[in-house]
Order: structure tokens, then sequence, then C-alpha cells
């Protein structure tokens, strides 16, 4: 759908919801959410539900962000550590890889 | 168009040999018929060779002398290479390319008849170190100690950091392909890089890593929906044979029970490749013909105070799985399945150990010097000698001798699996335990469990004497006095030293010389040798196999291979061997046809449809049977496989092994490309971008587009429609 | 496309043209059908004018409002056509691309994960393995196969029919909203796995449970609900390919090639036929005069529709966005029940084929098998009923005039459906899967020709037609082509390195 | 190394054609259909010629054979696209979105061109590419390892001679001037005869006279689409 189309009350409505939904352990939803309404958030003539609008794309995107960087530190010490950690490493593993420790 | 029809003509000539291949198999010729060198785990280390899941990629450097292999691993340029090395040179270069591997893509290693090899064994130099019984002194780790297999690499038991490829003889013609390739391309060594390089590519990637422990873990745990298995313990099939039924007898009085052991398998370095003719095969065909013997010899009416259970031992070459497994259950008191023996109940144990090593050194001369070693125990030295003694002076007709040596160092064979899990009868001497070598300080065969221990090693060479529709075979005089064979041949050899031992073992349970005149035939030894060595397309496994399985064509031209393999699939060999033993020492009924045999269920016997001599079917009656030969570290509850204690090896999973050859290219055609291919892009991109950008001014005269006509909308549709 | 839709776009056009000239947008009917008599006659001396059209065109905004009927008379119908074509060339185009994408996608897989190219499973409901050496066996085979799929996709039909005869969505909605879920979660996770085997790369059960989640949420959100456009159609291309990828590994070797061509030819009769099953859903519809199954239309509208109109320009402010809005005029909120009611089945039509495959292909008791498959089939069937029925609707050029806004939109622009884009899909990935590239280039090439084609007799016919037999026939003859006749050729002459 | 070898013979042969492509034609829907339709064309033309090479097995051996008749369908094809094309340049005129199409009415012919010569360029590398990312490359038997980077050179050449014959063969369709057709068909002819010459890996041979043929066909296509030399010039000269 384009938002472009939408009236305002819906936009912060979805907007919103998005990021209420997003809480459940869903970057990627705030991701999303914060990218498909910057334009709206930060680009448009200012009206009045923009205020909010704007606060939830800032709050998603930081979250988003949040999550990403945990996430990828988290990636980052497994792949380096798996080795050490020996068997609870396997037991954490979803795929062991073939042919090496 | 005519002057192109000239042209066409002249260009015919040369088209006419074109064929249409495709493009892959002009660039890769793949090797075939190569044996990769693989990976096996125990409790603690991985052992033996792995690619990289791509295969190992490298120019191909021929090695023809030590230098070669000093130049590659020091100032080679366009490394890593592969080094293609024949056996001959291959003990002289390895260390080298273990010690400074970086260099080292892979090993591509060829039998080349032309070269002798003077050694070529991977196992340690004290083979099963870490299982010997108390008291051997043989350490492989000490530089000036004893040794048994002193030209041992003990490259089976350590981690390779390169694939290996190995070639047999029958494939040279691959080599000669490498080495046209080699000579084109790579002959100037100094001037490599930055050249096509003919090189090579071996692939044998393997899924297991790190140790056993880690692997059947692995193996354990799998991804939802799709398992994996990385590693299978090592494992088959032990054969034993009791001379007499001991179904019968009843649990107090049992009655003792003399065993007579020799092992099956051996092993090597490379998948599939594994006679090993002078390590384990001459031992089993004595054991073989010495039951057949003492079978024929003994009268079945009678009954006698003593037992006699031969047994063929598996997986002996990876820290004795086999006789572990029996020591283990025996201690169980759950071996063997029918009236389970106790360590008590065995006064003798006779091992055929490693004997053919001497046999190609002693090919002129009838005499064989054998060796029998004991432990040293003070109390049943008598025991032991009074054996030794019979058997070696019946032997000395034969010009045979036997040296008796007792030591607690004694050579690898399964009396070390007993020693240390039988501990409290080996030492009290209630076990008496002896082991027949035909070497004393060290091994004779300089090729013990590799690739090369074939039948030249022993000096067989095959007879090919019919055998009856009857199973007759031609006795020993009549063998010697028509000169079929000559006396220092070693299947006449071998059939003497069977007959001696039965004798031996006959005045054991009977307490009275032999009399009679059964004797081990050489003309058996003969086929047996065959079999095992050289086709399985033989005589006796024709006659041995089941009857029901389909005519000869399902038997492979080539020896059986004697690795013992994965526990999970059991090999031919075993089987081939109890079904002799059965075919030999059985009770036949041709008369029976199979369905019944199969019906038949006796608990004392178990009944066999085998092909029998004259290929019709035959019903065989035997008290042969098979015992599982896997190691108990993986039978016993949460056993600790780091503690070394029993036989650990698991064997890794692989996909695929292939090795291929080809020409790699220099990239100065990816340079010459990428320049062209840049220029040629800016300038079209250019070009077409003015052009069109300004094509109103460049194309003045432009052929202006025709119609648009008024009607043009009917003719469109028109157009459309049509 | 039709007259009413095209006279649509034709005021697009000039409502844009005119926005371009910075006029103000909403006027009466009336001005439009002068304009489009004066266009007519300017037209031909001056490409100009054309030209300030068609670039408005290029970049047309607003959603068409409801149409008047055709004013301009023959002369209009003329205009029409040109604009229909002009229509029909950017929305070829706009389904090239992601068919393509779909293929690559596909074809990429199959070339870095033999995974779905090695047979080992096959799914329940093709009982007959092609293991015989004889190539006799193997047809007859792969025929009873495809005969057997077939039966039990016409029986699904025929139950869709039923099913919605009685009227009962919400059977259907639930049981598309729970297949949707299955397959997003567990079809998605079987790639991923398969991939990381593929490339031998360690991966923790955390991040691929975390990852899981997300994507799959966010997949069931942007399919069911509301999502940027650009994410849905990832999402929907992704899942068609995945669902080819299924049919490519679960399907014996035969079996294959016979179930593209049963199927085309079923599509065939299933649209073209009077007593024709989806026919007859499609009329049904339409006595109820209402979008046949919003499960149906909508699942490619949503995609090709708007993948169609660029973002579409703020003609009618406020006036609810075309797609979802429809069907709940009054009062649209995420929130309340039926709404989502009717708008969740809009994804999904194009989901639940993969699913119900996806379901089918996983290791589960045969019976599960076939149902799943069976669903699967109806599924990829209505996906193509709704590829076509819009040009059946808007062939009722009486369509009277306060006709709902909703069908005036979705007939807009070419829909087709997901099930054509997986059995292309499915028939340039087997190609790709036997490693030479020319087969691979000709299906492709053939197939794109026979959708251009399709969209050709679309237009001109307009009349609901199949999608898929122009495409597979013409992938199916070039492919055996490529294979027998032309590969030879094609290597002798890269391998002499002759160039004709 | 060998992954280098498959890019750089990739942009070779096709980086030249995709920028035409993306520069005349991929933002014009219309341009993009003729184009896929000359593509198909060839396609038909290269299954006719191979299902004639594969019907004649005695000479399947003779690539020469399979040769003249792929040339010979290739052109009756070439005709067959002039024809439809003209048959719809002008609903496909009214119907493109661009309006500046027709305005030179041997646009069409480029196109087509174009996409006859991407066709038949894929047709010949792609599988040679696809060998050419393994880790070997030509010269165990026969053969050296500049094999992939001559044929991407030639693909390049024959792409683009197929869209200047294009060209000139439909402007000569247009003013029945046979010279036109006559070469055209000459030079394909020459062209995929020199093409033998590569088996002796007379490369620089075969190469260099293809690339002076293909200098030669782009002038005269030049000329035929109305350009002249003078016209070029003044381009960059005269700025407006």
């Amino acid at each position: 759908m384009d938002l472009t189309r939408l009236p305002n009350d819906k936009k912060l409505q979805l907007c919103r919801w998005y990021f209420k939904v997003g809480c459940l352990f869903l970057p990627f939803v705030w991701a999303v959410n914060a990218v498909w309404f910057f334009k709206e958030a930060f680009m448009k003539p200012p009206y009045d539900e923009q205020k909010q609008i704007k606060k939830y794309v800032m709050m998603s995107g930081v979250g988003a962000l949040a999550w990403g960087v945990a996430l990828a530190a988290w990636v980052a010490v497994f792949q380096l550590q798996r080795v050490s950690w020996g068997e609870a490493g396997d037991s954490l593993s979803f795929i062991v890889p073939l042919g090496r420790a | 168009m005519k002057m192109y029809q000239l042209g066409v003509l002249s260009f015919f000539c040369f088209i006419a040999l074109s064929q249409s291949e495709r493009l892959h198999e002009q660039i890769y010729s793949s090797i075939e018929g190569g044996a990769a060198c693989f990976r096996r785990l125990n409790g603690t280390h991985q052992a033996g060779c792995s690619s990289t899941d791509k295969g190992a990629v490298g120019p191909v450097l021929m090695i023809k002398e030590i230098n070669d292999a000093l130049w590659l691993t020091q100032n080679g340029t366009a490394g890593p290479y592969i080094a293609v090395v024949s056996t001959a040179l291959f003990h002289d270069i390895i260390e080298e390319f273990m010690n400074n591997p970086t260099n080292v893509a892979g090993i591509l290693v060829y039998e080349d008849a032309y070269q002798i090899t003077s050694a070529f064994t991977h196992d340690s130099k004290c083979p099963n170190e870490y299982s010997s019984g108390p008291g051997s002194t043989c350490s492989s780790s000490e530089p000036e100690g004893f040794v048994w297999n002193e030209k041992g690499t003990d490259l089976m038991r350590r981690d390779i950091p390169f694939p290996m490829f190995f070639l047999p003889e029958s494939r040279i013609e691959e080599i000669k392909k490498i080495e046209e390739c080699y000579q084109r391309y790579n002959l100037d060594r100094n001037a490599h890089s930055g050249k096509p390089l003919c090189s090579v590519q071996l692939h044998s990637f393997m899924f297991a890593a790190v140790d056993t422990v880690v692997c059947l873990r692995r193996s354990a745990s799998s991804a939802i929906l799709t398992p994996t298995k990385v590693c299978d313990p090592l494992g088959d099939q032990n054969v034993y044979y009791p001379l007499f039924s001991r179904a019968k007898e009843n649990k107090e009085a049992k009655r003792p029970v003399i065993l007579v052991t020799a092992r099956i398998d051996t092993a090597s370095l490379f998948d599939g490749i594994s006679p090993g003719a002078a390590s384990s095969v001459v031992g089993m065909v004595t054991l073989l013909n010495t039951a057949e013997v003492l079978r024929s010899m003994i009268p079945m009416s009678k009954t006698y105070g003593t037992n006699v259970i031969f047994t063929l031992l598996n997986g002996e070459a990876f820290d004795y799985i086999g006789s572990q497994k029996v020591a283990y259950d025996i201690s169980r008191g759950a071996w063997p399945p029918i009236m389970p023996l106790s360590p008590t109940d065995i006064p003798l144990h006779i091992e055929l150990g490693q004997i053919g090593g001497a046999l190609l050194s002693h090919r002129d001369e009838e005499s064989w010097p054998l060796y029998a070693f004991t432990p040293n125990l003070s109390n049943n030295v008598d025991k032991v000698s009074e054996f030794v003694n019979a058997l070696s002076s019946d032997l000395k007709q034969y010009n045979m001798s036997l040296v008796m040596t007792a030591t607690d160092n004694i050579p690898p064979s399964s009396l070390h699996s007993f020693r240390r899990i039988l501990k409290n009868v080996t030492e009290s001497g209630s076990l008496t335990e002896i082991l027949i070598a035909d070497h004393n300080a060290q091994f004779t065969n300089m090729f013990y469990n590799s690739a090369l221990d074939d039948y030249t090693k022993i000096g067989f060479d095959y007879h090919n004497i019919t055998v009856g529709s009857d199973g007759i075979f031609l006795q020993n005089d009549e063998i010697l006095a028509k000169g079929i064979m000559n006396a220092t041949e070693i299947q006449v050899k071998i059939s003497r030293l069977a007959t001696s031992l039965a004798r031996t073992l006959y005045k054991k349970i009977t307490d009275e010389e032999y009399t009679g005149a059964n004797q081990a035939s050489a003309h058996l030894v003969d086929e047996m040798m065959y079999c095992f060595l050289r086709s399985q397309m033989c005589r006796l496994l024709l006659a041995a196999d089941y009857g029901n399985s389909g005519g000869t064509e399902n038997l492979p031209q080539k020896p059986t291979p004697l690795y013992v393999g994965v526990s999970a699939y059991s090999l031919t060999a075993p089987v081939f061997a109890g079904h002799m033993l059965a075919l030999f020492t059985g009770m036949h009924f041709p008369e029976l046809n199979r369905t019944t045999c199969d019906r038949i269920d006796k608990s004392e016997f178990s009944y066999l449809y085998l092909k029998g001599w004259n290929n019709t079917g035959v019903c065989i009656q035997t008290t042969m049977n098979f015992s599982q030969a896997i190691s108990p570290a993986f039978v016993e509850r949460d056993y600790d496989y780091a503690s070394g204690f029993y036989s650990t090896w698991t064997e890794s999973v692989w996909q695929t092994m292939w090795a291929r050859v080809f020409v790699a290219a220099s990239g100065n055609g990816a340079l010459a490309a990428f320049i062209a291919g840049a220029v040629a892009t800016a300038i079209a991109a250019f070009l077409t971008f003015w052009i069109q950008r300004n094509a109103q001014r460049i194309f003045i005269n432009a052929p202006t587009g025709s119609l648009v006509s008024t009607d043009a909308t009917t003719g469109i549709l028109r157009t459309v429609n049509c | 496309m039709s007259n009413s839709s095209s006279s649509d776009t034709e005021e697009a056009n000039e409502n844009t043209a005119l926005m371009d000239g910075h006029i103000a947008e909403a006027r009466p009917d009336r001005e439009i059908a002068e304009r489009i008599a004066r266009k007519r006659k300017t037209k031909s001396d001056s490409q100009r004018s054309y030209g300030t059209v068609d670039h408005g065109v290029s970049s047309i905004h607003g959603p068409p409002q409801p149409s008047s009927a055709p004013v301009a008379g023959p002369s209009a119908d003329a205009q029409i056509e040109e604009l229909e074509l002009k229509y029909g060339a950017r929305h070829v185009i706009k389904l090239f691309v992601p068919v393509t994408l779909c293929m690559i996608v596909v074809v990429a897989t199959i070339s870095s994960i033999n995974f779905y190219s090695v047979k080992d499973v096959y799914l329940a409901y093709t009982p007959f393995h092609e293991e015989s050496p004889y190539a006799v066996t193997k047809v007859w085979n792969a025929l009873a196969n495809s005969m057997i799929l077939l039966s039990v996709i016409a029986l699904m039909t025929v139950l869709l029919i039923v099913l919605y005869k009685k009227r009962c969505y919400k059977i259907i909605h639930g049981w598309l909203i729970l297949s949707s879920l299955m397959l997003l979660f567990l079809f998605s996770y079987l790639y991923i796995e398969e991939a990381l085997r593929a490339y031998n790369i360690p991966m923790d059960y955390i991040t691929l449970v975390f990852g899981m989640w997300n994507f799959g949420v966010m997949g069931m959100i942007v399919i069911h609900w509301k999502g940027p456009l650009r994410l849905q159609q990832a999402y929907l291309i992704f899942i068609a390919a995945l669902m080819a990828l299924v049919f490519i590994k679960y399907l014996p070797e035969w079996t294959t090639w016979a179930v593209l061509a049963v199927i085309s030819i079923w599509d065939l009769v299933a649209v073209l036929t009077p007593k024709g099953p989806l026919r007859i859903l499609v009329e049904t519809a339409q006595e109820r005069n209402e979008p046949i199954f919003p499960a149906l239309i909508y699942s490619s509208t949503v995609m090709y529709c708007l993948a169609a109109t660029p973002p579409a320009g703020a003609a009618g402010e406020g006036e609810p966005p075309a797609r979802e809005l429809r069907p709940l005029v009054p009062d649209e909120s995420g929130e309340n029940a039926p709404v989502e009611n009717r708008r969740s089945p809009s994804g999904d039509a194009g989901f639940d084929a993969e699913w119900r495959a996806r379901a089918d292909a996983h290791p589960a008791p045969p019976d599960a098998h076939a149902h799943a498959h069976a669903h699967a089939h109806v599924h990829v069937q209505r996906l193509r009923v709704d590829g076509t029925a819009p040009a059946h609707y808007t062939t009722r050029v009486e369509r009277p005039q306060q006709q709902p806004a909703p069908d005036m939109d979705e007939e807009k622009g070419v829909k087709l459906g997901l099930g054509d884009f997986i059995f292309y899909s499915v028939l340039v990935g087997k190609a790709s899967s036997y490693g030479d590239w020319n087969t691979t280039l000709a299906c492709f090439v053939a197939i794109l020709i026979g959708l251009c084609l399709t969209l050709l007799l679309l237009a001109i016919l307009k009349k609901a037609l199949p999608a898929l037999p122009i495409s597979i026939t013409f992938g199916l003859i070039f492919y055996f082509a490529t294979r027998c006749v032309v590969k030879p050729f094609a290597d002798a002459l890269a391998a002499e390195q002759v160039f004709i | 190394m060998t992954l280098a070898e498959f890019f750089s013979c990739s942009l070779l042969a096709f980086g030249a054609p995709l920028a035409m492509f993306a520069m005349t034609i991929a933002n014009d829907p219309v341009r993009i259909i003729i184009m896929i339709a000359a593509a198909f064309c060839w396609l038909l033309s290269f299954l006719l010629s191979s299902l004639v090479w594969y019907a004649v097995v005695p000479l399947r051996s003779y690539l020469a054979f399979g040769m003249v008749f792929a040339v010979i369908f290739q052109e009756a094809f070439r005709y067959g696209m002039y024809r439809l094309l003209r048959k719809t340049e002008a609903g496909l005129k009214e119907i493109s979105e661009n309006h500046e199409i027709g305005s030179n009415k041997l646009e069409m012919a480029y196109v087509s061109g174009l996409g006859f010569g991407v066709m038949s360029g894929a047709f010949a590398l792609v599988n040679v590419l696809a060998d050419s990312v393994g880790p070997g490359t030509l010269g165990l038997r026969n053969g050296t390892e500049y094999f992939f980077v001559t044929s991407a050179a030639m693909t390049l050449c024959m792409i683009l001679l197929n869209t200047f014959w294009s060209v000139i063969f439909f402007s000569g369709c247009d003013e029945n001037n046979y010279y036109k057709i006559g070469w055209v068909i000459f030079s394909h002819f020459l062209v995929s005869s020199l093409s033998f010459l590569n088996r002796q890996e007379l490369y620089a041979v075969t190469i260099l006279l293809s690339y002076i043929v293909l200098i030669i066909t782009a002038v005269q296509a030049y000329r035929c689409a109305g350009g002249t030399s003078k016209s070029f010039i003044e381009s960059f000269t005269v700025r407006s």
C-alpha cells in the first residue's frame, strides 16, 4: 500500500501499531516502520499528527538499531567462541560446520 | 557467396575431425582409480587426511628425488603444490612435508613397478602402542627405544594437514597423463609464477573433526528435519568355530577350551586398498587350514576333555577392537553367546600372529624361522615349553624352526588385549598365552598394514589347480611328488605349519600322538590365498557363497578389502572366512533344499545353505558362528573416551573422493579481458550516450519515419489484431 | 484491459497531463470527453502533444476515478485502443521484472544449493517414482502422477466452488492464515538450513529463532495486512520462488514436465470452457456482484495494480486508497474485525499456494500430503483465475455506473497470479538444474515471449485468458528442442570457437 | 583468479551491449519488448539451423555445413523481423511512451539488431563462461589459456555486428538497396568462416579481421542511419 493515500490519522494509527507490534522482539518491524514512515515524519510539510509519527519513527529506528547491534554482537561472539565452548557450543548450534572444529 | 564457398571448402579439411565435445571435457581429465587417505578419530585426536570441501588445488610438482621435496617446501614460488611422488621415494620425503606443510597442497602417491619400494608402512613404529599390555617396552616416542615396526611412519595415527591419494600400479597411465602435462607446463620450476601451470585437484572432504567424542556428539545432535551423521565407530564381525559343539555342556562341568586366534583385518592409509598379505592373510589362512585338518583328524564320534575354539578377530589393527571385545565379553561371561566361557575355562591361548614377513626372504629354502612369544611367567613356563617343543619338533621334519622367547615385550597381537582385560588370569598364569610369529626382534614385514602389502610381498604365485566337484584337494605328498609345487613354496610351508599345529593340538586334546595321514593341503592353501589376495572370483568363494545368491558375476575380480570398516556395515571378509570354515569343517547335507535347511533350528548348530562344490547348493551344519567385533568403549555406558583403555576409533563420513588434472590459468587472460572489456564498455557507453544525446544533429538526413497518417488508429487496430 | 478501464486510464493521463500544466484536477466528465475528441484530431500531426501526454503517462498519478461510460463514441474507441496498448506495454514490463526476479532466485538457488536438485524424497501423492530404467515406464509413471495431481486439483477446485457458493468465507480465510503461517515459517526455515549447509556456515539457534520470528511475522503483516508495497512484493516473489523450488525438488523427473503440460491444459479448460470450474466461480461472483473472493482477486491486484502504477498521486485527497479500503468503505481501521476479515485474504491467495505445496513438500503423513498439495493446486488455479478474471469482468462494458469502485480499481493493470510465477519458475529452474545455461536461457526467453503474446491476446480478445498455456508450451518446446538438438550444436560451436 | 576470468570475460563480452541497452532501450517498454521478440526470432533461427545440422547426420562433424545454414537462417529471420516491425511500426509508434521513437525509422532496426546480437552472443558464451569459473582452463589436450578471452572478444564483435547488420539490412530493405543486403550477408559469412581459424589458434588473425569488418559495418550503419562524418564532428564542435 502507499501511505500517500492514507489520511493522516490513519497514518498515525498505522505507525503506532507497527511500533507496538515491534515491541514483541520484532526489530525488523521497527526497522520497516522507521524506513517506511521516514518521509512522512521528516520530509512532509508539517501536520498535526506528524509530531507523534516522528516520535514513533525515532523510537522504532533507535530500537531496531539497538537490536541490530545486539544481534551482531551476539553472532560475532558465537562465531568466535563456538569452538571454545565445546559441548555447549555444539548444542547451541543449529548448523555445525562439517570437517572442522 | 562464391568465394565464400571456396573458403569453406578450404576449411573443410581441418574441420573434419572436430567433435562436438563439451568444453568441460577438454579442460579437465579426471584421475580414475585413486584411493584417498581418509580421516579416523580416536578419543583424543583426529588422524588421517581431509581436503577442503572444494578440494585441494595446486600446481603439480613431480618429486624425482629428495631435493625436489626440499625445493618444494623451502623455495617453491607458485605453491602450495601438489606433490606427485612414487612409493619408493615416499618414506624419504614425507617427514619433510609433514614438518613444513605450508607449501604442500596435497600428495599423489603412485606405485611404480620400476622403482623398488624398500619399505612402506604407515602404522606406528609400535603398532597399537597405547593398547599394549603390561611389560611391553616398545615406545615410538623415545628416539632410541626398542620398536617393532621400525619403518613405520605412524601416518595412520597422525593428523595429516593435506589430502593424499594413492594410485596403484594398475593405474600408472594416469600418472603418465600427469607427467605429460607436467612436462609441457611446469618443467621450468623457477619460472612458475605468472604462467599457466599443470595442476591437480584432490577432493576428499571429511565430515568429522576433532575427536570421537565430538563427532559422535554431532552425529547424535542434528538440525530438525535433516539428521546428519559425521562418523561411525569402527567394527565388524569376529568369526569363531568351536571344534565340538558346546551347547550340550552344562554350566558347572564345562570343558576347558584352547583358544586359537588370528586376525582377519589389516589396514592401510588409503581407502579400499588393504591387501595385508603378510600382515594378516597368512595367519588367517594358517588358522583356517589348521581347523580343517584338525577337524579331519579328530573323530567326531568320541568326546574329549578339551575343546578348541578357532577365532578370527577383526579390527585388530585399530587397538585390537575384536580381541578387546572378546576379552571384555569373556570377563563378563558373555562370549560365546552359547555357553559363555569364564576366564578360567581357557587354559591356553595360541595366537597365529604376523607370520609371512619372512616368507619372501626364505623363498629359496624350505626353512621358515618361526618364533613363539610367551609372557615371562615362572609358573607356567613348562606348560608353554611343552607345547612349543611339541610343535617345533613336529616342524623340524619340515626343516622349519620354532624358537621360543619368554618375554613380557610381546609383539602387537591380541595377547595384549587379554593381558589387559583378563589381567588376573593372565598374570596368575592360569591362562597361558603363546604368540607365533615369523619375526623376532623386529618386523620382517616392511609393508606392515599398508597398501603395498600384497601377494608379491610374500612371494605367492597361484598354481590354479582344478578342484573336483567333490571338494577333495590334492595332498601335499602328491603335489610334491608330481612336482606341481616344490617344498620351498609358501603354500607348502603354510600347509605344513597348519599340519604341525593341528597335530600338536590333537595331542593336547586327545593326549596321544596323531598317527593318521591327514595333512593340510598346499593345494587348498593355494586356493585360499588366491581368494584373499588376488581375486574374489575364485573357486572357494564360489563354493562358499550363499546358495541363494546370484551366479558368479556378483564377485569382483579384485581381492576383498581386509580393512575392518565401520560397524554399521558388515564387510565380506569375515563372511568369506566364516563360510570357508563352515564349508571345510561342517557336516554336509546335500539332500536338504534351502527352505528345509533354513527351517532347521537346533540350538547347538547353525545351518548354512551354501553353493557347494558343484554349485548345486548344499546345506551345512556347523558350529561356526559370528560375534560382534566392536570396541567395548561403544558398548559400555558413559565410557570415558579419553581414558584410552579401550579402542575408540571412529571413521569419518565423506561424500565423494575424486581427483582431476587440468591446466590452471595464469590470470593474464583475465587481465587482458578486463582491460579490453573496460575500454570497450567505456567507448560504447560514451558513443551511445553522445549519439543519442544529439541524435537530431548527427542523423541529419535520417530516413524519416514514414506514416503516421490520419488512419493511424485504425491502422493500429488492424496491425495489432492481425 | 477494457474499455471502461482504459477510459479510466485515459482520464488519468489527461488528469496528469493537466497536472503538469498545473490546472485543477477535478473536472466533469464532459470536458474529458471533449478533450479526448480534441486530442484525437490533433494527435496525428503533432507528436509533441502526444509527447506531453505520454510523458504524463509515464509517470501516471492518481487512482482512476469511477469512469463514465465511453462518451466519445467510436472515435474514443480507437483512442482507447492505443492507450490500452500503451498500458499493455508498460504492464508487460512491469510483469517481466517480478517474473524475472522470481526465476533468478530459483535458478540461483538451484545452481548453488544442490539440495534442491537431488531427488530423494517425493511427494506422497506422486506414488510412482520413475525408478525403472525403461523410458516407457517412466513416461507412464509421469503421466499417472500428473493425472493424480490433476484430479486432486479438480476435486479441490470443485470443493472450493462449493464452499464459495455456501458462502463460508470464514473457513477459507482462517485456513489461509494458518497455511500462510506454516509456509512462511517452515519452508523458509528449510531454505535457510539448506543454504547454510551448502556453504558450511555455522549458525546458532538463537539467531535462527530470532531471525525466523522477525521474518515470518513481518511476512504475515505485510501479506495479510498493510505494509510497504516493495516489501510485500519481495515477500511474494520470494515465496513463489520457494514454492517453485519445492516443486522442483519433490516432483520426480518426468512428472515435473508432465505436470507442467497437464496444468496448462487444465488451465485452458477451466478458464475457457463455458462450464469450466473457474469460469463458474467467476460467474457466481458476478451474480452476487461482489469481487470474487477477495482472496482471488486481490492477491494479484495487490501486487500488480500497484506494481503497475507508481506511487499514486493524491488525486481525490483523503479518498481511501483503492486497494484495500474498497471493501470496507465506511469504517476503515486496522483493528476492527470485519475489516480484517475482508482484508486478510488479499495477500493470501498468492500465498497459500506456496503454503500448501510447502506443506505437502515437507515430510508429513502421506494423506496429509495429498491434501496439502491438493490445496496448493487449487490455489494455484485460483491465482490464475484472478490473473485473468479482471479482464473477464472488464469485458462487461455495460457495467452499471454505480458499480462499487473496487472493481474498477482492481481491473486496472494486468494481473498475473502467483501460480503462473510458480510454474514459470519451475520450468526455468528445472531447465537450469541440468547445468546447461543455453537451455535455461532459451526457456526464459520463450516464457517471456509467451507472456507477451498472452497479454497481447488479453488486450485484443478482452476475455479471461489463462496465463500458462502459451508460455509453458513455448517453454516446453524450447526446453526439449534445446536439450536434444540445439545443445550439441551450440557446444560444438563453442568448443570450436566458431561464431555464427 | 578464475573468478576474475569469469567476470572480466563477461565484462568484455556483455559490457558494451549492456551499456547500450541501459542507455537506449531500458527506458522504453516497447523497445524492450521488441528486443525480446528479436531475441526470440534469433532463437527460432538457431533452432532451425541446428535442426538442419542435426538432421543431416553425415555432415554433422562438419561445422562449416551447420554454419552455412545458421547464417542463412539468421538472415532470413532478420528479414522476417523486418517485415514484422514494418507491419506493426505504426502501432508501435503510437503506443510507445517515448515519443521520439520513430524519429528515425532505423531505431527499431537498431533495437531488434541488438536483441539478435545479444541472444546470439549469450548462446555462444554462457556455457563457456560457466566453464571459465572452474579452477581449470584450456590447455590440457589442446587450446590455450586465452580461449576464454578470445571467445569473449569474438562474442562482443558478433553482438555489435548483428546490431549494425540489422540497421544496414533494414535500410537496405527500405530503399530496396541490394548492395547493403548483400554486404550484410557477405560479411556475415566472411566473419563466421573467419572464426574457423580459431581452431588453429590464429586468434590474432581472426579477431583483427573480424574487428576490421566490424568497423566497416559500423561506419556503413552509421551512414545508413543518416549520419555523416561532418555531422559527427559538428556534434562536438557546435555547442547549442
